[in-house]
């Protein structure tokens, strides 16, 4: 299993992280100014600027630098931040913590709703629960989430104070202080993000539906319950759960907009922050992060794939 | 017939209309259709694509493909009104009167499911026998065993894809058979699979008819399938039945011109020469109560040309895919010659390498060694890049599958134009080229898509001709075919060997057409050649075993049926072995030396060799039954 | 091969795409919900080319006599913050959003197809290579690619477009990519390969052709993504410079006005919405009239 | 978000809104408002907020802008946390609403005939939170921390012209001593600056963290750009603040700031200017309310004297003419502040000179014409930074239009707009928060060379009257002196300044007796309703 899968793929996702490394650190050379000027703003006379420089060891040829991080980041030292002069681990392990969990409410919650309203469309395709299912995805891909998360603010915290409209609690927040806050961020997120998987979960059940073993399957007369559970649904969850880790990696890649909106301290409002101070790396690391989760998100939806498909399970004892 | 009479009547299907709508047109797919069956009795229907008899089996079980209904008429299966069924009764319908053996069993077993589920699913749930999970799996394993699925007991517990097309085949059986259903059909159940492993699994079939003696319908395009297996044949063309009664007397007195016709278009291994094809006009002038006399009639025998140079001559040709680090190349050692305006057909199952080493020739492929030189003189470079223009232009390709050999977004002129701009060919034109394989010019303007099979594979051959080569690689070009159209395409090949000196080399694995057409034959087994000579002499008494086991396995129209291959036979090997015979894991003589020692080639004749361990003698046919026990 | 012949070829593969694509139109007008979709979206292309002509006034001319008028009299849906008349503003709002938005989607979607060709011809390492950059890229969280891009170069459209591309130009080759590797394999390509056709020829000619109607799909698809991307860009105040009337701009500047002047932030949101159900609408009914699974596309 | 300039140390307090952030307002605030009753009538609350009186105990909660993580409690930083700062520490003298000077640590205080040497008699039985009593070599220590180049701190660069690090003395525990290195009439109004909070001596290197003042509050918990909280210092010299607590906790995005507010999560939004439209939306709300600073907001149009734009006078004050102020501050702020005339120094400022520049089409194009041009076109900068530059840029915009100028308007990116275009852009708008001493005020943003010299003005002239002011001690000389800089400023087209705006300040209807004016928050008298 794990030589099969699990190791031909690691190397490329390895590659695949150090590579979006070097992209971002590239790009961030791009960018005006450099956290000296921007921690020293207004009073960013040459020399003061030219003296953190020194200070900030951003006075190194940029191959350089990066090389030194590489090096440190694979011993697990991402270094400290340029502008809290702490180490940046500790901090990104907070925001990472607090958006995973959230992450984590609406993967629990929101995907496996979507995936039954999936199956739901895709078993009554063109009838009203497929039409009403199908129309509320539409608006959930249409609908940028600003005004998804603002119209939940508005409802249910200033209209109907149900719940907290931002998180007062900041970045060391425990679990116990987010949980309150935690229903609108997550509904939020939700609904943009069920709606590609209800989408995807119905074509390929509606694919399944087709397929000759269902039609077999329905000749030998078994019941329709028996049919969707046993029959279509193993294989209809097979392609979706690619889109399920695409959206997996979006939720902790950074949900910049919902976080800043409910003021969540998590991956993205990080992220922001980080870019406009060009703390570099805080930055790196997060990108690190981010695509740490992208590879590992494909590679265990693949894998998973490959759980539930004895077809990889159980290759052919041949070529 | 009333209803009391269709109580004991398996099947009784009274003038029956299928149709669908096509906008508010109502469209016909079957037209006043009678049928009767008693229980026990073999139904075959038989007909070319489009003759409607997949879905005259789908009613059989109440289905139908969505859009199209029952516009007329009624159908009885086992005593119920089978389109009267809703909901449960439909269910316990199916679940107990009547099972399908789907054509692709691959495609029709659940892939994420165990086959011992899939069969349990099957079982009646009535049925006291099979009530505790211990009686399923020992029911499942003694279904497993009647339809001869090796080792029962371990496939109990793997998934579909674990099995070979054969084995898959015999568990949708198994499966079939696992409510006692007291109708079976099976819509092309052996359609896809090769010769050995169709020969095997009709035996299983008929076997099985013996023991349980449930009635079957049995869907085939090949009237030997029909007439070995079935007791009664209902003949379809375009959605009705034009002839229909017991077996022998059908076949033998065919009173209709379609019938008549579908007969005689039949190549036989037993019988040299090119069948007539099926002439359409003069059945549909039939209908019409007219009579026309048939285009061609008589059987065409192609006579092989003499003392023509060689176009083509490959010498130790050895492929390895290394997809094993240290398995066999997967093929080994291979000579091959093609003479100009000759057909040579390289025959061999499914994984003979046959399309590896035509893919050689093309350039398309890699080798690890070997020579090729084309008209005697110019060696092949390895791949298409480094050959120049004029070698890329006598090597031409026709490929099996006319749907994927033209691209769907060009013209027929596109098609056939490129070749004639690409190779700067003077004088020649689309519309010629059109013409050389019997298309009018107006068809350049065509779309494939709005071409018949038939028609499309000339345009492909067209497109190859165009280039004027001096050999063409013709791989499987007749095997997705029709019978009736089948024919006509193989006399167009010969007629384009004659008048152009082309040389051929026909891929198939389609012994009566190799009978038809061929000059020279080449008989490959995983890679590995093991018998070449003239059309005649591969026919004759004298062959290779495995030769013989392929052409036993030939269902033949009108003979005995009586020899099948042993159990396991139909069972090919992954890959070569590393030493030895590649055969002789399924040879009926093998020896010791076989396994370990590269068989010798031996010569029979100036023309033809064999190669083989067992002595010459061991080989002829007479002998070769008494020592084998192939009967 | 001659430059001649590749001239001539190329005019072919027009020919070609001309003919597939009038297929495609065909199919789509089979389609109820591509033909509404289609409907909106050359609606709203129409009302920003024609916005000169049918706005009752000028967009960007203040009013300090005006301001915030409600709906009524010469601005029939009243004035905004600056006294300017928010129907013109509205009606010639689609012009930047409709051009960034369709340039940068068709640049990422021809790059892409490109890419992909030459990804499922080359195949091997080449692909390989392709793959894994792409990959690295996509591994980049969006955001973080927009926002450096952004910052790195500022506001302006060409930047849109250039972020834009950045981030979608690996998913559509991933997409596109994947349909040529259908095709690769048919018969067809291989007797071209076996003519010892060139890759132009091959891509241009057998390739491209067949997978024309994912291109389209993927274009319809994405673009409905980027207009709501350039116009959330420019709401944040990147893309359009003030007064610029854009839709995106427009909410942002009247976000808060709905107590005093609704239409103000109402009248964009409705006319960006439309315009984004629309391509949705499109890119779903041209799939489905293509008989192309969108949500696969959006998988790659 | 990270102050990329030193906001209060330039007055500007950042509200710097993020990418996504900023725009996400949008919608929020739109919608918030359409649920409410809504209404156009301008903020009716005065700068003494409600006029209830505050009840005794209760915890208020403040919603802070965007903070840098690297922020610290160290009031001479440029990235002290600033609200916590009047809440923690003393001065020796602060400012009142009317500009002049108040005892706070220093009972009194007097300087010699040459304005060299100043005299500071500090009061007596002040303890620190942390018991120690208070004495004249904390200031001392306090002052030198101040001059320190490590401590970077924006009011050395006030201080240091006239002023070293020993410069100050403890003649014995409650009589401090400075000796100026120059005359300075002006000095104890420079040590007004929220940069002057007088912090323990020795503490330079753990203030950031202790907090420890002699401040009305005591520090109980404190996180870089987090949460905090403080709590009633019941050893406190003065009276006594109605509130047990406050918690700080840290929102950068605005909306979201505002949307805590009108959820009920906070009661106060501290340095935030309400646009005009979240204003009305605020006010539709029926548990919050908005409280207007008047003239809180100097809003600018610095015209970079060095670029080749500029560098000509007479293009500068063609510019000054060239807009209707009463148009412009209708646009952009909706007439919720004073007409500035272009004169820098807000009119409630004790020192303000009432002249100005005003609208007169005609002479600007005379002006253009004598500068050599008939017509120009120039970009002028923007940003999401404040909510009123872009309202502001676009009203200019327009009203000068048909004069000799055409402005077209750029945006830059609220995060890099102090860095990449303050300073560096020829035209662009600005702001600043009123409240600055004069003498600071002038010499901050107008003196040659200084780092907070946004239009690069220069001239010695101008500085020399400067000099002259702070030499002179006689106050009524003095003020005449401030005023002539005031007028040599506007007339060498130094300053376009179209109006000064009200700071509308978001506040929930449960908070009473809320004063603020300039940098002073008044944390004594601000309390819950009863």
């Amino acid at each position: 299993m794990f030589t099969r899968f699990v190791a031909p793929r690691l190397g490329w996702a390895i590659a695949t992280i150090v590579l979006s490394t070097v992209l971002v650190f590239s790009a961030m050379q791009a960018l005006p100014g450099d956290a000296a000027t921007q921690i020293l703003g207004q009073n960013a006379t040459p020399e003061a600027v030219a003296t953190l420089r020194r200070q900030l060891g951003l006075d190194q040829a940029p191959v350089a630098r990066f090389v030194t991080w590489l090096g440190h980041a694979l011993t697990g030292n991402f270094g400290t931040s340029l502008v809290s002069g702490q180490a940046v681990g500790p901090e990104v392990g907070r925001a990472l913590l607090n958006t995973s969990f959230l992450a984590g409410v609406t993967i629990l919650v929101g995907f496996s709703l979507a995936m039954v309203l999936g199956l739901v469309a895709g078993l009554f395709r063109d009838r009203w629960p497929d039409a009403l299912i199908s129309t509320v995805a539409l608006v959930g891909m249409s609908v940028p989430e600003f005004i998804v998360a603002t119209l939940l603010v508005l409802a249910f915290s200033i209209t109907i104070p149900l719940f907290p409209a931002v998180v007062v609690a900041g970045q060391n927040a425990t679990i116990g202080q987010l949980l309150p806050s935690m229903p609108l961020p997550a509904l939020s997120l939700m609904f943009v993000a069920a709606a590609y998987i209800i989408r995807m979960m119905r074509t390929s059940v509606i694919d399944v539906m087709e397929s000759d073993f269902v039609h077999t399957a329905r000749l030998k007369g078994i019941t329709t319950g028996r049919l969707v559970i046993r029959h279509v649904v193993p294989s209809a969850v097979l392609p979706t759960l690619n889109v399920v880790a695409m959206n997996i990696a979006w939720l902790i890649g950074g949900v910049v907009v919902v976080e800043s909106i409910f003021n969540y301290p998590g991956m993205g409002s990080l992220m922001i922050r980080s870019v406009q101070s060009r703390d570099l790396p805080t930055i790196l690391l997060i990108t690190v992060i981010g695509a740490v989760t992208f590879v590992a998100c494909n590679l265990l939806a693949d894998l998973a794939a490959t759980f539930l498909n004895p077809r990889l399970r159980y290759p052919r004892n041949s070529k | 017939m009333t209803a009391t009479q269709s109580e004991h009547l398996a099947i009784d299907i009274q003038n029956l209309d299928v149709a669908y709508m096509a906008g508010t047109r109502q469209v016909n797919v079957l037209q006043g259709v009678n049928l009767a069956l008693r229980p026990g009795e073999v139904l075959g229907l038989v007909g070319e694509s489009g003759s409607g008899k997949s879905t005259l089996a789908g009613i059989l079980l109440a289905s139908l493909r969505t859009s199209s209904f029952i516009a007329r008429g009624t159908v009885h299966v086992a005593g119920a009104d089978v389109f009267k069924l809703k909901g449960k009764g439909l269910r316990d319908f199916r679940a107990s009167q009547v099972a399908l053996v789907p054509q692709n069993a691959g495609a029709a077993l659940t892939p994420t499911m165990r086959i011992a589920d899939q069969l349990a699913e099957a079982f009646r749930s009535d049925d006291a026998s099979t009530a505790t999970r211990a009686a399923r799996r020992s029911r499942a394993i003694e279904l497993l065993r009647l339809v001869r699925l090796p080792n029962p007991a371990a496939a109990l517990d793997k998934y579909p894809h674990q099995f070979s097309g054969g084995q898959q085949q015999r568990i949708g059986i198994a499966m079939a058979l696992a409510a006692r259903p007291a109708i079976l059909v099976l819509d092309e159940p052996t359609t896809g699979l090769d010769v050995v492993t169709q020969a095997a699994i009709l035996d299983t079939l008929s076997r099985l008819h013996a023991e349980l003696g449930m009635a079957m319908v049995l869907v085939s395009h090949d009237l030997g399938v029909i007439d070995k297996m079935c007791t009664h044949v209902a003949v379809l063309r375009q959605g009705k039945v034009v002839e229909s009664g017991p077996t022998k007397d059908v076949l033998a007195h065919p009173s209709h011109p379609y019938t008549r016709g579908l007969l005689a278009s039949v190549p036989r291994i037993n019988a040299p020469g090119i069948p007539p094809s099926l002439d359409d006009a003069v059945i549909d002038a039939y209908e019409r109560g007219e009579t026309l006399p048939a285009a061609e009639s008589a059987v065409y025998e192609r006579t092989a040309p003499v003392g023509t140079p060689p176009v083509l001559t490959v010498r130790g040709l050895t492929v390895d895919y290394n997809r094993k680090p240290h398995g066999a190349p997967t093929v080994l050692d291979v000579d091959l010659d093609v003479h100009a305006g000759e057909i040579v057909a390289l025959v061999g199952e499914s994984g003979s390498g046959k399309s590896t080493i035509a893919n050689v020739i093309a350039g398309l492929q890699g080798t690890k060694a070997g020579v090729l030189t084309l008209d005697g003189e110019t060696e092949l470079a390895a791949t298409v890049p480094r050959r120049a223009k004029a070698v890329r232009r006598a090597i031409q390709i026709i490929f099996q599958n006319a749907d994927t050999s033209l691209n769907p977004r060009q013209t027929v002129r596109d098609a056939v134009n490129r070749p004639l701009r690409l190779f700067g060919i003077r004088g020649s034109s689309v519309e010629a080229a059109l013409a050389d394989v019997d298309l009018p010019g107006s068809f350049a303007q065509r779309l494939p898509g709005q071409l018949s099979g038939g028609q499309r594979q000339r345009v492909g051959i067209a497109r190859a001709v165009a280039a004027g080569p001096s050999l063409v690689l013709a791989d499987e070009i007749v095997s997705a075919l029709d019978v009736s159209v089948q024919s006509s395409i193989l006399r167009l090949m010969d007629r384009l060997a004659r008048e152009k000196d082309l040389g051929f080399l026909f891929i198939t694995h389609d012994l009566a057409v190799v009978r038809a057409i061929a000059d020279r034959v080449v008989v490959l087994y995983l890679g590995r050649i093991v018998e070449e000579g003239t059309v005649d002499e591969i026919f004759g008494s004298i062959s290779h075993p495995y030769t013989r086991l392929l052409l036993d396995a030939v269902i033949e129209l009108g003979d005995d049926h009586a020899s099948a291959p042993a159990p396991g036979q139909d069972e090919v090997p992954d890959g070569p072995p590393e030493q030895g015979c590649p055969f002789a894991s399924r040879c009926p003589l093998v020896m010791d030396v076989c396994r370990t020692v590269r068989p010798p080639v031996v010569p029979v004749s100036a023309t033809h060799s064999i190669r083989c361990h067992a002595p010459l003698n061991n080989l002829r046919l007479d002998l070769a039954e008494s020592a084998t026990g192939l009967v | 091969m001659t430059s001649a012949t590749i001239s001539t070829e190329t005019v072919q593969g027009t020919t070609g795409m001309i003919r597939s694509l009038i297929r495609v139109m065909r199919s789509i007008l089979r389609s109820k919900s591509a033909t509404l979709g289609f409907v909106l979206v050359i609606l709203h292309v129409l009302l920003a080319v024609l916005a000169p002509l049918i706005a009752p006034g000028n967009p960007v001319k203040n009013n300090p006599a005006a301001v915030l008028q409600l709906p009524g009299g010469p601005f029939p849906l009243g004035t905004d913050t600056l006294g300017r008349d928010i129907l013109s503003r509205t009606l010639y709002g689609g012009q930047y959003a409709l051009a960034v938005s369709f340039t940068a989607t068709a640049l990422a979607v021809l790059l892409g197809t490109i890419i992909a060709g030459l990804a499922a011809y080359y195949g091997g390492w080449v692909d390989q290579l392709i793959t894994r950059v792409l990959d690295s890229i996509l591994a980049v969280p969006a955001i973080l690619a927009m926002l450096v891009v952004v910052t790195v170069f500022g506001s302006g459209p060409w930047v849109i477009v250039l972020a834009v591309v950045i981030v979608y130009t690996g998913g559509v080759t991933r997409v596109v990519r994947a349909a040529a590797m259908d095709v690769m394999p048919k018969d067809f390509i291989t007797a071209a390969r076996a003519r010892g056709e060139g890759v132009v020829y091959i891509l241009s000619r057998e390739v491209f052709p067949n997978i024309l109607d994912v291109v389209l799909v993927e274009f319809a698809m994405r673009a409905s993504w980027v207009v709501l991307l350039v116009s959330s860009l420019s709401f944040l105040g990147f893309g359009a410079n003030p007064p610029t009337p854009d839709w995106g701009l427009m909410v942002a500047e009247n976000r808060s006005l709905m107590a005093v002047v609704p239409l103000a932030t109402l009248a964009p949101i409705v006319f960006l919405a439309t315009l984004i159900v629309g391509l949705n609408l499109a890119a779903d009914g041209l799939a489905k009239s293509l008989g192309i699974d969108r949500m696969k596309e959006i998988l790659g | 978000m990270e102050h990329t300039n030193t906001p209060v140390g330039g007055g500007r307090i950042s509200r710097r809104t993020m990418l996504a952030g900023s725009g996400l307002a949008v919608l929020s605030a739109a919608l918030l408002t359409a649920c409410g009753p809504g209404g156009s009538a301008l903020p009716a609350a005065s700068s003494g907020g409600s006029g209830l009186v505050a009840k005794a105990g209760g915890t208020l909660r403040i919603a802070r802008p965007p903070a840098s993580k690297a922020e610290t409690l160290d009031p001479a930083s440029s990235l002290s946390a600033y609200e916590y700062l009047g809440a923690l520490y003393n001065r020796l003298v602060r400012l009142d609403d009317a500009g002049t000077v108040q005892p706070d640590l220093a009972e009194s205080w007097e300087t010699s005939k040459d304005a060299l040497t100043w005299t500071f008699h500090l009061r007596r039985g002040v303890t620190w939170h942390d018991g120690k009593p208070f004495t004249a070599q904390d200031v001392v220590h306090t002052i030198q921390h101040m001059l320190d180049p490590n401590t970077k701190s924006p009011q050395a660069g006030v201080l240091a012209p006239f002023i070293n690090a020993k410069a100050a003395t403890a003649k014995d525990d409650v009589t401090l001593v400075v000796a100026l290195s120059s005359p300075n009439a002006e000095f104890a109004s420079l040590m007004t600056g929220y940069n002057c909070y007088i912090i323990p001596n020795g503490s330079a290197a753990t203030i950031g963290q202790s907090g420890i003042g002699t401040g009305p509050f005591k520090l109980a918990s404190f996180t870089a750009a987090g949460p905090g909280k403080i709590v009633r210092n019941d050893a406190y010299f003065g009276t006594k603040p109605k509130l047990d607590a406050i918690e700080f906790s840290s929102i950068p995005d605005t909306q979201a700031r505002v949307n805590a507010l009108l959820a009920g999560q906070v009661d106060l939004i501290s340095q935030t200017n309400l646009d005009y439209a979240t204003s009305q939306t605020v006010m539709a709300s029926s548990i919050a309310t908005v409280s207007s600073v008047k003239n809180a907001q100097w809003y600018t149009v610095p015209m970079l004297n060095t670029s080749a734009e500029f560098k000509d006078k007479r293009v500068r004050l063609a510019l000054a003419h060239a807009y209707n102020p009463k148009d412009v501050m209708q646009l952009a702020v909706h007439g919720s502040g004073t007409i500035a005339r272009n004169n820098p120094v807000p009119p409630t400022e004790a020192y303000h000179l009432d002249y100005g520049l005003d609208y007169d089409p005609e002479k600007s194009k005379s002006l253009l014409k004598q500068a050599g041009h008939d017509s120009t076109a120039l970009d002028i900068w923007t940003s999401t930074y404040d909510s009123v530059l872009t309202p502001l840029a676009l009203a200019l915009k327009g009203s000068v239009e048909g004069s000799g100028f055409t402005l077209n308007v750029k945006t830059s990116a609220a995060d890099s707009y102090y860095t990449d275009v303050w300073m560096k852009k020829p035209l662009m708008t600005s702001y600043w928060y009123t409240g600055r001493p004069i003498d600071q005020l002038l010499n901050q943003i107008f003196r040659s060379g200084s780092s907070y010299n946004e239009n690069a003005y220069a001239n010695p002239a101008f500085d020399k009257i400067l000099d002259t002011a702070r030499a002179t001690v006689d106050d009524a000389k003095r003020k005449t002196l401030y005023q002539d800089a005031q007028k040599f400023l506007m007339d060498d087209g130094g300053s376009l300044t179209p109006f000064f705006a009200d700071r509308l300040v978001g506040l929930s209807k449960k908070v009473a007796g809320y004063k603020e004016h300039g940098f002073e928050f008044d944390y004594i008298s601000i309390g819950l309703v009863a």
